[in-house]
């Protein structure tokens, strides 16, 4: 166990920085999900802790050791593929003790602590097959097995779970975080998807186009984003982002009065809103009906403003629905609304209440 | 259900059925190969050709085998071509692994090099092969004979296509579990690897039985370094007649031997690895 | 960013540097045998070797061209050649696209059957190829020379995977736009193997140029028949010693010319499809 | 544009049912999603309709004409692959127009109606680009437009759009279900994305081991599923199933009674519950809590009940959250609760109210 520490880390693909002058620190015994869209550098990032990518600039440290130019086997890590990396010719005991054999321990050792953890992932009847028959869930068991035989000091693990069914995703994913609690190993953990970088980490750090854009616990970035990608990328849906203007301090959004104010504010302006924080009301900011999609327990209603802010609207399923193509006037619930910067997309120290 | 029994057992019988058919037809050119060799000369080439010997004449397989020195011949013929196979097969393995896993300056420049070198008949290269080895003090040796051939372009883009198969994630996970590229292509890569070593070992063993050019050179002047091929091809000496035709024939049925053993011996993994189908 | 400037010159400085290197040590052989071929023979295999001939003789060369019909041998050589590339590409391509893509009883015993036709040396079947041909009537014409050949296993084998790397949704894809098995063998099947069916065409050209044993039996006692390689071969006479071998040297120069032509037209083709990493 | 019907449709590979007697009627002008975890058969069936698998019992009908031995091409119908399998070698214009080719439609006219398509799906400033130039959403849009340039009977989609970015996923998604609805042609659409079955088509199909289970409006099938596998895998998360008794009548979980009941009911029962008909009470079920995720909006408390039957809960984030740990107890606020036969699963008549 040992905290991971990117000191300006850059990486350069082809001309292009995959990672851009990253700064960041994972804790002694945190669980930090990297999340973006693909090719966002997540996984590059992931990569260069693990030593199977150089760092072209900067310094990565694991503890207080500056892991930079040493090779992978010596920087005490283990790793979860996407696609699990077996061994096809050994079997699950073998594959599971096969990181033991590097460090001189015995075979009948190796074989006794791959049984045993074996055992707490409940493979202990597959000890004998070959990877090959084995289910994708089982494959992933044993992934997950070798990586803590060793106990290293950090777990990095790359969308780990993208290669299952979706019941078996969510048992496989509390699993993983039960697991990463128990031990206490600092854990990097790579994903794209929403649920799991909401839900498995202690921070999420949210990366686009190699640059790192905010890292805190999933819920304050969801609240308070930090410009308008992150607002956009993290939720299902993302935060709305309405055009907006500030007249003396009042915002007004399509020209309807908004009760929020600003004072001192002029000009044009960005507001955040999320889907459950809007509702229909008889008055308020007028938008179009373009959708509505009933989930199940909720109904979103998809509609745009006059001015072409499109926008989601969250509902429970009992309440009365809009039709499709319905004009209808849409009420700002939420005590307080972010405002960005409409041409950075960075958030302002004001808020309107 | 008995009509899908039934179904099976007629599927089964008309497979089996275009297998004998296909077997004859596969067969029946090797098995008039052999009538023809036992055919007296004056009988080759008749209009419409016997499909058995009438006097079965055995002259030709006892002047092959009670000439002298004949099992010495073979002797050789095994020598060179189980060292030829050991080394081309063990330098195969080990630059079609640095070609296909490994990152050097120019890879891709001296893996093309390595392709023409296929592409480039024996003949080209033979005499500054033969000054080579003149220089080096080995001709008309053994280890003459065999040093041009230690290493093989064709082995080494096999072996280079077959580690390419390896998906990368499962080499940086033996990275990360500690094996550098010995650990790595010993433990992992030679057991992932291992059907493309038993095709390599046929060819190379085959090619090197059946090689002539060289072994001829090499022996010129020392008949104890005859290999089969030349023991027979001087035996007979030359075949631009074709009455002279079914000696050729049963100093090539003699010769071809070796095949029909590998052929029998790998004959489960020859199907299993050739008929394999995409990569999906 | 002068300094990476610097650097990326310097890497191409580097890289000229090991491909001049390469390609010396790749030409020096070839240097080395038209060196020999120009040697008195009685300097041939002196030590140290000449890396120059201290008085060229032509003599050779001059024999090779004076020699007549000899330039009548080149041109049975290229219809011989041609004729064996142009129906085995087709027949390849035809073959190769059933057993990738079509389903017919019995597929996988029967591309085993073809497979194994690649492994059997061709003196095994001579006999029996000629005994058909005799009585077929070809003896002794150009479609006798070329009839054996106008199919090959291994060009079969070769466009099986070309075609089997075709993924299926783009079958399935074409089948429901309408396109049967001919519309997409011409329009979308052929235009995706083209790489392959290069490297095919250069493969059977070469061997095709390069065969001896047929040609000889068929031209044995036609002379107008005589392809380069026999004819070659014939006014040399046998090559069992030494000093005959710069005779050999220069024949082999002579017919190696296709080889060399067909490098430098198909250089950059060849270049981009030998080279060509795994599947990802 | 026309119906497709199935009748007893059977398909065996190596000796397994991949679609057992399958029969289902798409009306005229439908939107049919077909649903099901990997391997149920869906997208047998849809291949079944396309004509790329053979059927080994029963009958397809497209309109009034049986095609279950007609060659694809004779079948009037366009397919979107997983993968696009758009021609590699051809231009985007030439990608739309091959379909045309076969008609005897000349090459003049074939590349203006490609053109017209590829302007409707914003594909204009590409006609001459070959697939490997273009991104995902662009080959995407490339074999959509390739699907409706021949104006088929029926669109047969197969999981279109799981190779696209989340938030190109959700932009497609509505393009997709805006094209269906201006050209009205019958559609058959495989997902196992739980969002796209929910909001996409007018009705939804769910398979399971290539038997359907049930066809209907996809809020129907949330509400009353037939059985529980229907309860389980349609939702994010499942319905909730809990291991109950009637005891002449009254309803009890773990012991706790529950304000349910079921006239004349006795003995073991299965009650589905989902995730937001539950909430923290003082009193009623009791529960140990084994997670809480907190996913933005909405918090999940998972939970195991003293009998083993394990829950989510979905409560707003401003609600006060349990700890990891604590033990609580369980109100049910639905109006009424379906009722599952403990041993087939299947949903049983009464209701406990």
């Amino acid at each position: 166990m040992a905290r991971v520490e990117f000191q300006s880390v850059t990486k350069v693909f082809e001309g292009k920085k995959a990672v851009n002058a990253l700064d960041l620190t994972v804790d002694d015994g945190e669980f930090l999900v990297l999340v973006g869209p693909s090719g966002c550098g997540k996984s590059t990032a992931l990569r260069m802790i693990a030593g199977l990518e150089t760092v072209d600039q900067g310094t990565i440290l694991i503890g207080e050791t500056p892991v930079t130019n040493l090779a992978p086997k010596d920087r005490d890590i283990a790793m979860v593929f996407q696609t699990y990396a077996l061994y096809p010719h050994l079997s699950v005991a073998k594959n599971i003790a096969f990181p033991l054999q590097q460090k001189g321990i015995g075979k009948a050792e190796r074989l006794a602590r791959a049984k045993v953890v074996a055992d707490t992932l409940g493979l202990s009847d597959y000890l004998d097959r070959k990877p090959r028959q084995l289910s994708g869930g089982q494959r992933q068991r044993v992934a997950l097995a070798r990586a803590i035989v060793r106990s290293p000091q950090v777990f990095l693990m790359d969308e780990p779970l993208s290669n299952l069914d979706a019941s078996l995703r969510i048992q496989t994913r509390s699993d993983i975080v039960a697991l990463q609690k128990n031990l206490g190993t600092t854990t990097i953990y790579v994903t794209h998807d929403q649920v799991e970088a909401m839900t498995m980490g202690h921070r999420i750090a949210v990366l686009n186009e190699g640059v790192l854009q905010q890292v805190g616990k999933p819920i304050d970035l969801y609240q308070r984003p930090i410009n308008t990608f992150v607002a956009a990328f993290l939720g299902a849906p993302g935060m709305n982002l309405f055009t907006a203007r500030a007249d003396n301090g009042a915002i007004t959004i399509d020209g309807a009065t908004t009760r929020f104010t600003t004072p001192g504010l002029d000009g044009p302006i960005t507001v955040g809103a999320r889907a459950e924080d809007l509702r229909l009301a008889s008055t308020g900011i007028p938008a179009h009906v373009t959708g509505v999609e009933i989930l199940g327990a909720d109904v979103h209603v998809l509609a745009t403003t006059p001015s072409g802010s499109s926008f989601t609207l969250r509902q429970p399923v009992e309440a009365p629905r809009p039709e499709l193509g319905e004009n209808v006037t849409i009420d700002i619930t939420a005590t307080e609304l972010p405002l960005f910067d409409p041409h950075t997309g960075i958030l302002r120290d004001e808020v309107a209440r | 259900m008995p009509a899908k029994a039934l179904k099976h057992r007629f599927a089964k019988l008309a497979s089996y059925t275009v297998l004998t058919v296909a077997a004859i037809l596969v067969l029946f050119p090797l098995y008039m190969t052999v009538v023809t060799s036992l055919l007296d000369p004056t009988l080759i080439g008749h209009v419409p050709p016997y499909f058995y010997p009438p006097h079965p004449t055995w002259g030709i397989y006892a002047d092959v085998f009670t000439q002298a020195h004949f099992g010495h011949y073979i002797v050789n013929s095994l020598i060179q071509s189980s060292l030829i196979t050991i080394a081309s097969v063990v330098t195969s393995l080990l630059a079609g692994y640095a070609f296909a896993m490994l990152e050097f300056p120019l890879k891709r420049t001296l893996f093309f090099l390595t392709l023409v070198t296929v592409a480039i008949p024996f003949e080209v290269t033979v005499t500054a092969n033969y000054l080579t080895v003149v220089h080096l003090g080995y001709n008309a040796t053994m280890i003459g004979m065999v040093l041009p051939f230690l290493a093989s372009g064709f082995g080494i883009f096999l072996m280079r296509q077959a580690f390419l198969q390896v998906p990368y994630e499962i080499r940086e996970a033996s990275l990360i579990d500690g094996y550098g590229d010995v650990g790595f292509f010993f433990r992992v890569g030679i057991p992932l690897v291992r059907p493309m070593i038993g095709g390599l070992t046929l060819v190379s063993f085959l090619s090197a039985w059946n090689q002539y050019l060289w072994p001829l050179i090499q022996s010129s002047n020392t008949d104890s370094l005859r290999t089969a091929q030349i023991g027979l091809q001087t035996l007979f000496g030359s075949t631009t007649s074709i009455t002279a035709l079914n000696e050729y024939v049963a100093a090539s049925i003699i010769l071809i031997a070796p095949f029909f053993i590998l052929l029998i011996f790998f004959q489960r993994q020859l199907i299993a690895n050739l008929t394999s189908g995409a990569v999906k």
